[in-house]
C-alpha cells in the first residue's frame, strides 16, 4: 500500500502510465547507439502528440492518428539527422533549439483543438479476463500501448545482442571512421536510426494525447517527459532493458506520489510531483559512482561478459555526440 | 575566414542575415497560412504590440533585463563548451535567495534590505551553478542532466516555500508570497513599467563580461579548457577549476536576474518566477554565435517578439506561442546556413 | 592482380599530398614503398582503398580501370588495408572486431575462423576480450587476420610492424611471402628499411608527394636515403652530460593504472642530469611511468617524490609537478598539449597566464616572432596550432618549454618526424638546455634509446625488467628484454 | 463614445468547458442585452501559460484598447488586479472570487464577485450520493484554501444527507475521499496528473467522482471507464456546457451563471452609479437554470437515472425554502474539534471560511 493505492493498482498505473515512456526512451537509445544525441525530445514528443491528436480527431481514426504522430517525429528527425549527419553541426544546439520550436510550434497549431473531445484508445479486455482472479484484472486490463511497450523491449534487447545489423549500428556510434573503412556507410545508418528512433518517439508522443492524457491542451501533460527519456538512456546505459527498468521506475515515483499526498498532509501536493524529476537525475550520479568512475576503468574486462555483466556495465557509445566527417 | 577582406567578410554576412530573414519570414508565414490566419496582420500586431507606445517599450526593456543577463552568464559556460541547461534553476535560485534576504527581520533601511538581496541572489545563482559544476566535475553526470534535475529541484523548492512557510496569510496560492512593501519595489520612471536599477545592473554586466572574457587571461583560460581540457593542465590550468569557476559565474549572472524578477517585476516570489527566461537566452546565444557584441541586439529581438506575441490572443484568438515559433525558427535557419557555409569552405 | 596508379594527384585544400604519382604492385609480389614523414605513403594507400578520394588520376585493377569511391567497392575488388592507426572498436570484443565488414553471418563459424588463422600465424587472441585493452600490435593482428579471412587479394600493410614483436614478424613475414607466392597483392608501407629491403621485391620512393625512386631488390640503401630525404643526413655526435647524482624522482613500490595492465611494484631512483630512455612494446608502462612522474597519472599504491616533496593524490599533482619546473610533451600532441583552434600567439600568452590579469597581446606577438625565429617553426603567429605540421607542432611545444625546466618528461618526442626533424629536436635538447636538466624520454625505436641515454629501464607488463647503463648493455639483451625474455 | 468596452481576463483557455468559459460565454450574454457594450479578453492569464507577463501589463494592454472596466476571473490575479486598479483608479474592476472589497483599505473602484456554489455543489453531492452503488465517492479538488474547502465540505453534506435521510443508509458505508492535484488545472510537473488521480478513484473502487477543478478530466476518464465496461459516473464543474464533453458519463454539472452578477456592476458603471460591493450571489430557487437571474445552476446530464431526477428536484426544493439546511450543528471538523453545535447554524462567514474539512471526509485540511 502506497498511501491508499493498492498494490495491483499501484502496479496497473505503473505500466500504463510507463507505455508511452518506455517507447520515447527505446527510440531515443535506438538514435544514440548510433553515436548521434537527439536532444529535441522534449519538444517532438508534444508535436508528435498534438499532431496525432489532431489528426485522429480529424480523420476520427486511431490508426491515422498514431501514424501522424510517428511521421510529426520522424520529420523532426530528419531536421536533426540532416543537421549534424550532413551539415556537420553541434547536434545538442540544433536539437534543444527544435526542442523550443516544436513545442511551440505544438501550442500553436494545436491551439483551435485543445480540451476538445476526440478518439481515446481504450483499454481492451484479455480474451480469458473473466477467469482472472480480480487483482490480476486490474493489472492485466491495459491499453494496446503497453503491450507494445513491452515487446519493443524485447525485440530491441534482442536487435543490440544478437543482430548482425545491430553490430553495424553500435560499430558506427563507436568509430564511424572505422566502421567506413570496413566498408559500412555510417551517414544512411546514423540517418536511419535518427529516423526510426524519431519515429517511435513520436509513436510514443501519441500515445500520450490519445491514451494516457487523452486530448490536447496547454499544458498537455507531457511536457517534461522528453528531458526524463534523454536521462534514461543514460540511466539505463544504453542498455534496453535497463532504460524501460528506468521508465518503470519513473512512472512508479509519480504515481506514488499521488497515493503519498495523503500520508504526508503537511507536504504540500506539488512537491511530490517535482520529486520524480530529480530523483530520476540523481540516481544517475549513484549510478557513477556504482559503476566506477567511468573515466578510470575504460573497458569491460573479461568479467562483464554475459547478460548480467551488461546489464550493469554502462558505457557510451565512443563516438556519441561527435560528428563524422568522411575524409 | 582569415584570409577573407572586411569587406567581403560585411557583404557575406549581410547576404547571410538577409537569406535568414527569409526562411524565418517564410516559415512563420506557411504556419499562420496553415492555421488560416491573416499573416500581416500577425506581424504588424507583434510590431505594434512591441513599440505603439513608450509603456510597450519599457515593457520590451523589462523582459530585455533578465535575458541579457543570463546571456551575457551563458557566455561563460560556453567558452569552456559546458551546456548549462540549469540556468532556469539558477534564476529561480537568485530570486529565492533575495526574497529570503528581504524577509530578514530587524533591517530597517529599504536600501541597506535591497543591497543584502542583490548579494545574496548573486550568492543563490552562483551556489546552483557550481552545484550543477560539481555534479559534471566530481559526480559525472553530464551538465545537461545534472542542470535539469536542478531546475526541477530549484522548482519544487519554490512550490514548497510558497506553499509551505513562506504562504500568505490566509489561502496559500499559486499566485505567490505576499506582495512586497512598496519601500522594497525598484523604482521605475513614471508610466514607465522596467527599473532603471535593472538597466544599470544589465549594462555594466555586459561590460564586465566583455572586459573578462576578450581582455583577461581568464577569458582566453576559459577558452583553453573548452577545446582541450587535457592539454590545459599542462599550462597549469586546471580545468576542474575553470569549470567551477565558469559556471558559477553563470549562475551569479541568472541569480542577478531572478532578484530583478522579485524586485523590479513581480514585487513577490511566484512558482514560475524565471519565466522561460534562462532557455530563451540559450536561443539567444546561440543565435548570436557566442559573440557578445550582438547579445544585446537579439536579446531585444526576442524580448520584442515576447512582448509583442501577447496582441496575438487578444486582436486575432492566435496563441502567443508563435513568438517562440519565430525565436526558435531564427536559431535553426542561422545554425543552417552556417552549415552550409562549412560546408562550402571545405570543398 | 597488378595494381597500377596513373598520374594520382592529391589535394587538402591548400596542401597537396599527391602530386602525379604513378606506379604498378605486381600481383604475386611484395611491393614497398618508403618515404619521410607526410610524403604521402598512407594517402595514396587511403585513395587505393577508397578510403579517401582521388583529385584526379586513374587506378587500372587487372588491367580495366575501375571506380573506388569508397571501401565498400574496394572491397568488392579483393582491397583490404591495414591501417597505419588502428580502425577498429575498442569497445567491442575480439570476434565482433572480426566480424565486422566480412559478410559471414555465423558467429560459430567465424569464431573457428578467427582461431585457426591465429593459430596459423602464432598470434594468441581470446575472441571474448575487449579489443580495448589489446596492444596496438594485437589489434594489428586482428585486422590481419580479419583481411585474410575476407579473401583479400591485393593487401595494403601500413607500418604494420610498429607494435609487432620480432618474435611475431619471424612468423608474419615468412606467411606474407607465402600469400605472395600463392598471388596475393601486397603493398607494404614503412618506415623500416631493413625490414623494407629484406621483404620487398620492389620499391617505390614517395618525397613531398612525387615518386622520386623506383627499384627492384637488391636494394642499395644509400641510394633509396638519398630518395628519401634528398642528402643521407649526418650523425650528429654524442655530448657528455654531467649528473650531479642528486635524486630527483623516486618511486616507492608505486602500482597505477593506465594503458593495458599499468604499472606494478615500481621502484626508481632517477638523479640529476641523467638521461634515461624507456623502451619497451607500446602500452608495456613506459607512458604510465611518464604521467606518474608528471602528476597526470597518481598512483594506487606506493609514493612518487619529486625533488623530495610527495606528490598529492589529486589532478592537483601536475599543477604541483609543474610548479618544481617538470615539464612533460605527450606523444600525441593536438590531443594532450596543443589547442588545435587558438593560434600561435595565444599558446603563448596561455603560457604566460597567472604572471598578469589583463594579457597583452603585444608581449606574447613579440615572443612568439622570436620563437617563430629561433624554433625555424613553418608558420605565422595567428596561424591555429592545428594547422601545423606534425614535425612544426613538436617545434612549437618545445618552443613553449619552459627553459628552466629541471626534469623533462618526453614521451616519443620524434614521433611523427622525420630523421632530420628528430635530429633537430636532439641537438636542441642537448645543446640548449643546461647540461643538469634530467631527461626522461620513450621511443619505439631502440637506435635513438642507444644513441642518445645514457641508462635504460626495459618494461614489459608493467614491470621494470631492466634497468642498467647503456655503456653495460646491448641491442639483443634489450631486445629479448622488452619480449620479457630474462637474459641467462 | 457611446461604446462600452470591458476587457475580461481569464485564468483558462477560453474553451476549457470550464470555469473560464462560463465566465467567456456570460461575457457574449452580456454583449447582447446590454446594448452598446463589447468585450476584449484575453484568456490562459497564468504564469505557466504567459511566462514573464504580469497582470498589471495585461490591463495596460486593455484599457490602452479603450476598456472602462476589467474583470479578472481567478482568485491567483489578487495582486494583479488589486496593483492595477491602483494604476488605473478611473477604471472599474470586477475580481472574482476574492474579498478585497470587505478590506477598508482597498480602492474604490474594486468590487468582488462570487457565486454560492456551495449549493450547487450540495446537489452535486446529492446526485452522487444516490447514484453510487459502491458507496465510494471521490472528490477531485484543486489546490487547498477557503474556498475549496468550503465547497468540498458542501459536496459532502449534500451526499451525506442524501445517503442517510433518503436512502437511510449507515453513513459509516459513505466513503468520501478528497484528493488535492494543487491547482485549478493540470500543470505538468507542478500539479498531480488529474487524469491520473480521477483513473486511481475508479481504480481503487470508487464509481462516482466529483471535479472541483476548472477541467473536464475526471469526466473523461469516466467515460473512458464507462466504454471499458465499468459501472462509473462523474460530475464536471463550473459551465453549463461542460457535460457536452462526454455527456453519456455525466450526472449533471453544477454550473456558475455570471450573467446577472455582470449585469449588475456593468449597468452601475456605465450609470455612473458604481460603488465598491462584495457580491454573493446564490441560485433562483424557482428556477436554478434561469440564465437572467440565477448565478448558480445545475444542469441535469444524461446518466442521472429518472427517479433520482425526481428525488434531486425535491432536494433543491427543500434547500430553496430552508426546509433543508445542512450547514447545521451537530457537525464536526475532521480533528473531531466541534464546528455547530446541535441546533446551530453556521453564518456566511463561517462558511465563506471554513478552517477545515468536515468529519467523514477523507483528504488533506492544509
Ligand atoms: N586529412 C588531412 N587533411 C589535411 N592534410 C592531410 C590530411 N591527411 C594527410 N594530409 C597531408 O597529406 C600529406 C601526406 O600525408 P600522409 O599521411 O600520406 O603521409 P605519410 O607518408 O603517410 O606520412 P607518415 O609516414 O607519417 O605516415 C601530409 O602533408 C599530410 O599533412
Ligand atoms: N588538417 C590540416 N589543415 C590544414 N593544413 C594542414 C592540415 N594538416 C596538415 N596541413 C598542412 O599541410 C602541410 C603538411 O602537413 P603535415 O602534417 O603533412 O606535415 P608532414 O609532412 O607530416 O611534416 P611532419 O613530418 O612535420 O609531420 C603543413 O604545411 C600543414 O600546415
Ligand atoms: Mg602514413
Ligand atoms: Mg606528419
Amino acid at each position: 500500500m502506497i498511501g491508499d493505492l493498492s498494490i495491483p493498482v499501484l502496479i496497473a498505473s505503473v505500466l500504463t502510465a510507463s507505455a508511452p515512456l518506455i517507447i520515447i526512451a527505446l527510440g531515443e537509445t535506438l538514435t544514440e547507439k548510433s553515436g548521434v544525441i537527439n536532444l529535441s525530445l522534449d519538444g517532438v514528443v508534444l508535436f508528435s502528440a498534438m499532431a496525432a491528436f489532431v489528426i485522429a480527431r480529424q480523420t476520427d481514426s486511431l490508426l491515422l492518428g498514431f501514424l501522424a504522430g510517428g511521421c510529426a517525429g520522424m520529420f523532426t528527425g530528419l531536421i536533426v539527422g540532416y543537421f549534424s549527419i550532413y551539415l556537420h553541426l553541434t547536434q545538442v544546439a540544433v536539437g534543444f533549439a527544435l526542442s523550443l520550436l516544436c513545442r511551440d510550434l505544438a501550442y500553436f497549431l494545436g491551439n483551435p483543438y485543445s480540451r476538445v473531445q476526440g478518439p481515446t484508445l481504450l483499454a481492451t479486455k484479455l480474451p480469458f479476463y473473466d477467469s482472472l482472479p480480480n487483482s490480476l484484472q486490474v493489472v492485466l486490463t491495459q491499453p494496446p500501448t503497453v503491450w507494445i511497450a513491452l515487446l519493443l523491449i524485447f525485440l530491441f534487447y534482442c536487435f543490440f545482442s544478437f543482430s548482425k545489423a545491430g553490430l553495424s549500428l553500435r560499430s558506427v556510434g563507436e568509430n564511424p571512421a572505422a566502421s567506413f573503412a570496413r566498408g559500412l556507410n555510417p551517414g544512411r545508418i546514423q540517418m536511419t536510426a535518427v529516423l526510426a528512433g524519431a519515429f517511435l518517439v513520436g509513436l510514443g508522443g501519441a500515445a500520450y494525447s490519445l491514451s494516457l492524457k487523452p486530448g490536447w491542451g496547454r499544458p498537455q501533460g507531457a511536457e517534461g517527459i522528453g528531458w526524463i527519456a534523454l536521462a534514461l538512456v543514460i540511466f539505463g546505459g544504453w542498455h534496453p532493458i535497463r532504460v524501460a527498468l528506468g521508465a518503470m521506475l519513473f512512472a512508479f515515483l509519480q504515481v506514488s506520489g499521488i497515493g503519498l499526498q495523503n500520508l504526508f498532509p503537511g507536504v504540500p501536493a506539488q512537491v511530490f510531483q517535482t520529486a520524480p524529476f530529480p530523483l530520476m537525475i540523481f540516481t544517475l550520479v549513484l549510478m557513477h559512482f556504482s559503476t566506477g568512475n567511468t573515466r578510470k576503468q575504460d573497458y569491460s574486462e573479461n568479467k562483464t561478459q554475459g547478460f548480467a555483466g551488461k546489464l550493469f556495465l554502462s558505457r557510451a557509445p565512443k563516438a556519441l555526440g561527435k560528428n563524422y566527417k568522411q575524409e | 575566414m582569415k584570409n577573407l577582406s572586411g569587406a567581403k567578410l560585411t557583404e557575406r554576412a549581410a547576404f547571410d542575415i538577409l537569406l535568414g530573414s527569409i526562411l524565418v519570414l517564410g516559415f512563420t508565414a506557411l504556419i499562420l497560412f496553415i492555421t488560416g490566419a491573416p499573416v500581416l496582420a500577425a506581424f504588424q500586431n507583434i510590431w505594434l504590440g512591441a513599440f505603439a507606445s513608450t509603456t510597450k517599450m519599457s515593457q520590451v526593456l523589462s523582459v530585455w533585463i533578465p535575458l541579457i543577463l543570463c546571456a551575457c552568464g551563458l557566455l561563460y559556460t560556453f567558452k569552456v563548451n559546458l551546456w548549462n541547461i540549469g540556468i532556469e534553476g539558477q534564476i529561480i535560485m537568485g530570486a529565492i535567495f533575495a526574497m529570503a534576504a528581504l524577509r530578514v527581520p530587524g533591517i530597517e533601511s529599504p536600501l541597506l534590505r535591497l543591497f543584502l538581496a542583490f548579494l545574496t541572489s548573486l550568492l543563490g545563482g552562483g551556489i546552483w551553478g557550481l552545484l550543477a559544476g560539481l555534479l559534471k566535475t566530481r559526480g559525472g553526470v553530464h551538465e545537461i542532466f545534472g542542470g535539469l534535475g536542478l531546475n526541477f529541484v530549484a522548482q519544487g523548492f519554490v512550490l514548497w516555500l510558497i506553499f509551505g512557510p513562506w504562504k500568505r496569510p490566509g489561502i496559500a496560492s499559486m499566485s505567490g508570497t505576499e506582495l512586497l512593501g512598496r519601500e522594497l519595489w525598484l523604482s521605475t520612471p513614471p508610466g514607465w513599467r522596467m527599473a532603471t536599477a535593472g538597466l544599470i545592473i544589465a549594462i555594466s554586466v555586459i561590460i564586465i563580461t566583455w572586459l573578462l572574457l576578450e581582455k583577461s587571461h581568464l577569458g582566453l583560460n576559459l577558452r583553453a579548457v573548452g577545446q582541450n581540457p587535457r592539454a590545459a593542465l599542462l599550462y597549469r590550468i586546471s580545468p576542474e577549476n575553470y569549470y567551477l569557476q565558469s559556471i558559477s559565474i553563470a549562475g551569479a549572472c541568472a541569480g542577478l536576474a531572478g532578484f530583478l524578477q522579485v524586485t523590479a517585476v513581480y514585487h513577490r516570489l511566484i512558482p514560475s518566477i524565471s519565466s522561460g527566461y534562462g532557455y530563451l537566452a540559450l536561443l539567444v546565444v546561440l543565435l548570436a554565435g557566442y559573440r557578445i557584441m550582438l547579445l544585446p541586439f537579439l536579446a531585444l529581438f526576442f524580448a520584442s517578439l515576447n512582448v509583442g506575441a501577447v496582441q496575438l490572443p487578444i486582436v486575432l484568438q492566435l496563441d502567443s506561442s508563435l513568438s517562440g515559433v519565430i525565436q526558435g525558427c531564427c536559431v535553426l535557419c542561422a545554425l543552417f546556413i552556417l552549415g552550409i557555409r562549412q560546408r562550402r569552405r571545405q570543398s | 592482380m597488378d595494381v597500377e596508379f596513373q598520374h594520382i594527384s592529391k589535394h587538402f585544400g591548400s596542401v597537396s599530398a599527391l602530386t602525379d604519382v604513378s606506379l604498378t604492385a605486381h600481383s604475386g609480389t611484395i611491393h614497398g614503398i618508403i618515404g619521410e614523414n607526410g610524403a604521402g605513403k598512407s594517402t595514396l594507400m587511403k585513395i587505393l582503398t577508397g578510403y579517401q578520394s582521388k583529385s584526379s588520376g586513374t587506378i587500372l585493377i587487372g588491367g580495366q580501370d575501375v571506380k573506388l569511391d569508397n571501401p565498400r567497392q574496394a572491397a568488392r575488388l579483393g582491397i583490404g588495408m591495414l591501417y597505419q592507426e588502428p580502425m577498429d572498436f575498442p569497445p567491442l570484443s575480439v570476434l565482433e572486431n572480426f566480424s565486422l565488414g566480412t559478410p559471414e553471418r555465423k558467429d560459430q563459424k567465424l569464431r573457428l575462423a578467427l582461431l585457426s588463422l591465429a593459430t596459423r600465424f602464432g598470434f594468441h587472441l581470446d575472441p571474448d576480450r575487449c579489443v580495448g585493452r589489446l596492444t596496438v600490435g594485437e589489434r594489428q593482428q586482428i585486422e590481419l587476420l580479419r583481411l585474410i579471412h575476407c579473401k583479400t587479394r591485393i593487401l595494403i600493410l601500413d607500418e604494420p610492424t610498429t607494435g609487432i614483436s620480432p618474435a611475431q614478424k619471424e612468423v608474419l613475414f615468412p606467411a606474407l611471402k607465402r600469400l605472395a607466392a600463392d598471388g596475393m597483392t601486397i603493398l607494404l608501407v614503412s618506415h623500416k628499411l631493413e625490414e623494407v629491403a629484406s621483404l620487398c621485391d620492389e620499391l617505390t620512393v614517395l618525397r613531398h608527394g612525387r615518386t622520386t625512386h623506383h627499384s627492384a631488390a637488391p636494394f642499395y640503401l644509400p641510394e633509396l636515403l638519398t630518395a628519401m630525404f634528398g642528402a643521407i643526413p649526418e650523425q650528429t655526435d654524442k655530448i657528455p652530460k654531467r649528473s650531479t647524482g642528486e635524486p630527483i624522482l623516486v618511486l616507492e613500490d608505486v602500482e597505477a593504472a593506465g594503458e593495458r595492465l599499468g604499472l606494478q611494484q615500481c621502484n626508481t631512483i632517477v638523479t640529476e642530469g641523467e638521461v634515461i630512455g624507456l623502451a619497451g612494446l607500446d602500452g608495456a608502462g613506459q607512458s604510465t611511468f611518464l604521467r606518474l612522474a608528471a602528476g597526470l597519472t597518481t598512483p594506487i599504491e606506493g609514493t612518487v617524490k619529486l625533488f623530495g616533496e610527495n606528490l598529492p593524490r589529486t589532478i592537483n599533482a601536475s599543477l604541483q609537478a609543474q610548479r618544481l619546473k617538470t615539464s612533460f610533451i605527450p606523444a600525441d600532441r593536438l590531443e594532450e598539449a596543443l589547442f588545435a583552434e587558438i593560434s600561435i600567439s595565444d599558446h603563448f600568452s596561455l603560457r604566460r597566464s597567472g604572471n598578469t590579469f589583463w594579457h597583452s597581446t603585444k608581449t606574447s606577438r613579440r615572443l612568439t616572432q622570436e620563437a617563430i625565429a629561433q624554433f625555424s617553426i613553418k608558420g605565422q603567429a595567428e596561424d591555429a596550432a592545428g594547422d601545423l605540421s606534425g614535425g612544426n607542432q613538436q617545434r612549437l611545444l618545445l618552443a613553449l618549454l619552459d627553459p628552466q625546466s629541471r626534469l623533462l618528461l618526453l614521451e616519443n618526442p620524434t614521433r611523427g618526424l622525420d630523421i632530420r626533424s628528430g635530429q633537430w629536436v636532439w641537438n636542441y635538447l642537448r645543446s640548449e638546455l643546461s647540461p643538469e636538466t634530467t631527461i626522461i624520454f620513450s621511443s619505439p625505436e631502440l637506435d635513438e634509446i642507444l644513441y642518445y641515454s645514457d641508462r635504460i629501464l626495459v618494461f614489459h607488463d608493467g614491470d621494470i625488467v631492466l634497468d642498467s647503463a647503456i655503456l653495460n648493455t646491448s641491442h639483443d639483451v634489450i631486445a629479448a628484454a622488452m619480449m620479457g625474455m630474462q637474459e641467462q | 463614445s457611446d461604446e462600452f468596452i470591458f476587457g475580461l481576463l481569464m485564468v483558462g483557455p477560453s474553451n476549457d468547458h470550464g470555469w473560464s468559459q462560463a465566465h467567456f460565454e456570460a461575457g457574449k450574454e452580456i454583449e447582447k442585452h446590454i446594448p452598446g457594450s463589447r468585450m476584449i479578453y484575453i484568456d490562459k492569464v497564468n504564469p505557466a501559460d504567459r511566462p514573464g507577463v504580469t497582470v498589471p501589463f495585461l490591463v495596460d494592454d486593455l484599457v490602452s484598447k479603450g476598456a472602462r472596466l476589467i474583470i479578472g476571473n481567478s482568485d491567483d490575479m489578487t495582486d494583479g488586479i488589486r496593483e492595477a486598479a491602483m494604476l488605473h483608479p478611473d477604471v472599474k474592476f470586477i475580481h472574482i472570487s476574492g474579498d478585497d472589497a470587505l478590506n477598508p483599505k482597498s480602492p474604490e473602484n474594486l468590487s468582488n464577485l462570487m457565486g454560492k456554489m456551495e449549493y450547487g455543489q450540495m446537489i452535486a453531492g446529492f446526485a452522487a450520493a444516490m447514484t453510487t452503488t459502491t458507496g465510494k465517492i471521490g472528490y477531485l479538488g484543486p489546490l487547498i484554501n477557503d474556498e475549496t474547502k468550503r465547497l468540498a465540505a458542501a459536496c459532502f453534506l449534500g451526499a451525506r444527507y442524501a445517503w442517510t435521510s433518503v436512502l437511510k443508509k449507515d453513513p459509516a458505508d459513505l466513503s468520501f475521499k478528497v484528493s488535492w492535484i494543487g491547482f485549478w488545472f493540470n500543470i505538468p510537473g507542478v500539479t498531480s496528473d488529474p487524469t491520473q488521480v480521477a483513473k486511481n478513484f475508479f481504480d481503487s473502487g470508487a464509481d462516482v467522482v466529483i471535479s472541483g477543478i476548472d477541467t473536464t478530466e475526471a469526466l473523461i476518464v469516466a467515460d473512458q471507464k464507462k466504454k471499458e465496461g465499468a459501472a462509473v459516473a462523474a460530475i464536471p464543474y463550473d459551465f453549463q456546457g461542460s457535460c457536452n464533453a462526454a455527456p453519456n458519463a455525466c450526472l449533471g454539472v453544477p454550473y456558475f451563471n455570471w450573467v446577472p452578477g455582470y449585469t449588475h456592476f456593468i449597468s452601475k458603471a456605465i450609470a455612473d452609479s458604481w460603488k465598491k460591493e462584495w457580491l454573493w450571489l446564490g441560485p433562483e430557487w424557482t428556477d436554478m437554470n434561469n440564465s437572467m437571474t440565477s448565478s448558480i445552476g445545475f444542469q441535469i446530464g444524461k446518466a442521472l437515472s429518472g427517479e433520482i431526477q425526481a428525488q434531486l428536484a425535491t432536494f433543491v426544493k427543500g434547500l430553496g425554502d430552508g426546509s433543508i439546511s445542512l450547514f447545521s450543528g451537530p457537525l464536526n471538523f475532521q480533528d473531531k474539534s466541534v464546528f455547530l453545535k446541535k441546533g446551530e447554524i453556521a453564518t456566511d462567514m463561517q462558511i465563506w471560511n471554513l478552517p477545515q474539512l468536515l468529519e467523514g471526509m477523507e483528504g488533506a485540511s492544509q
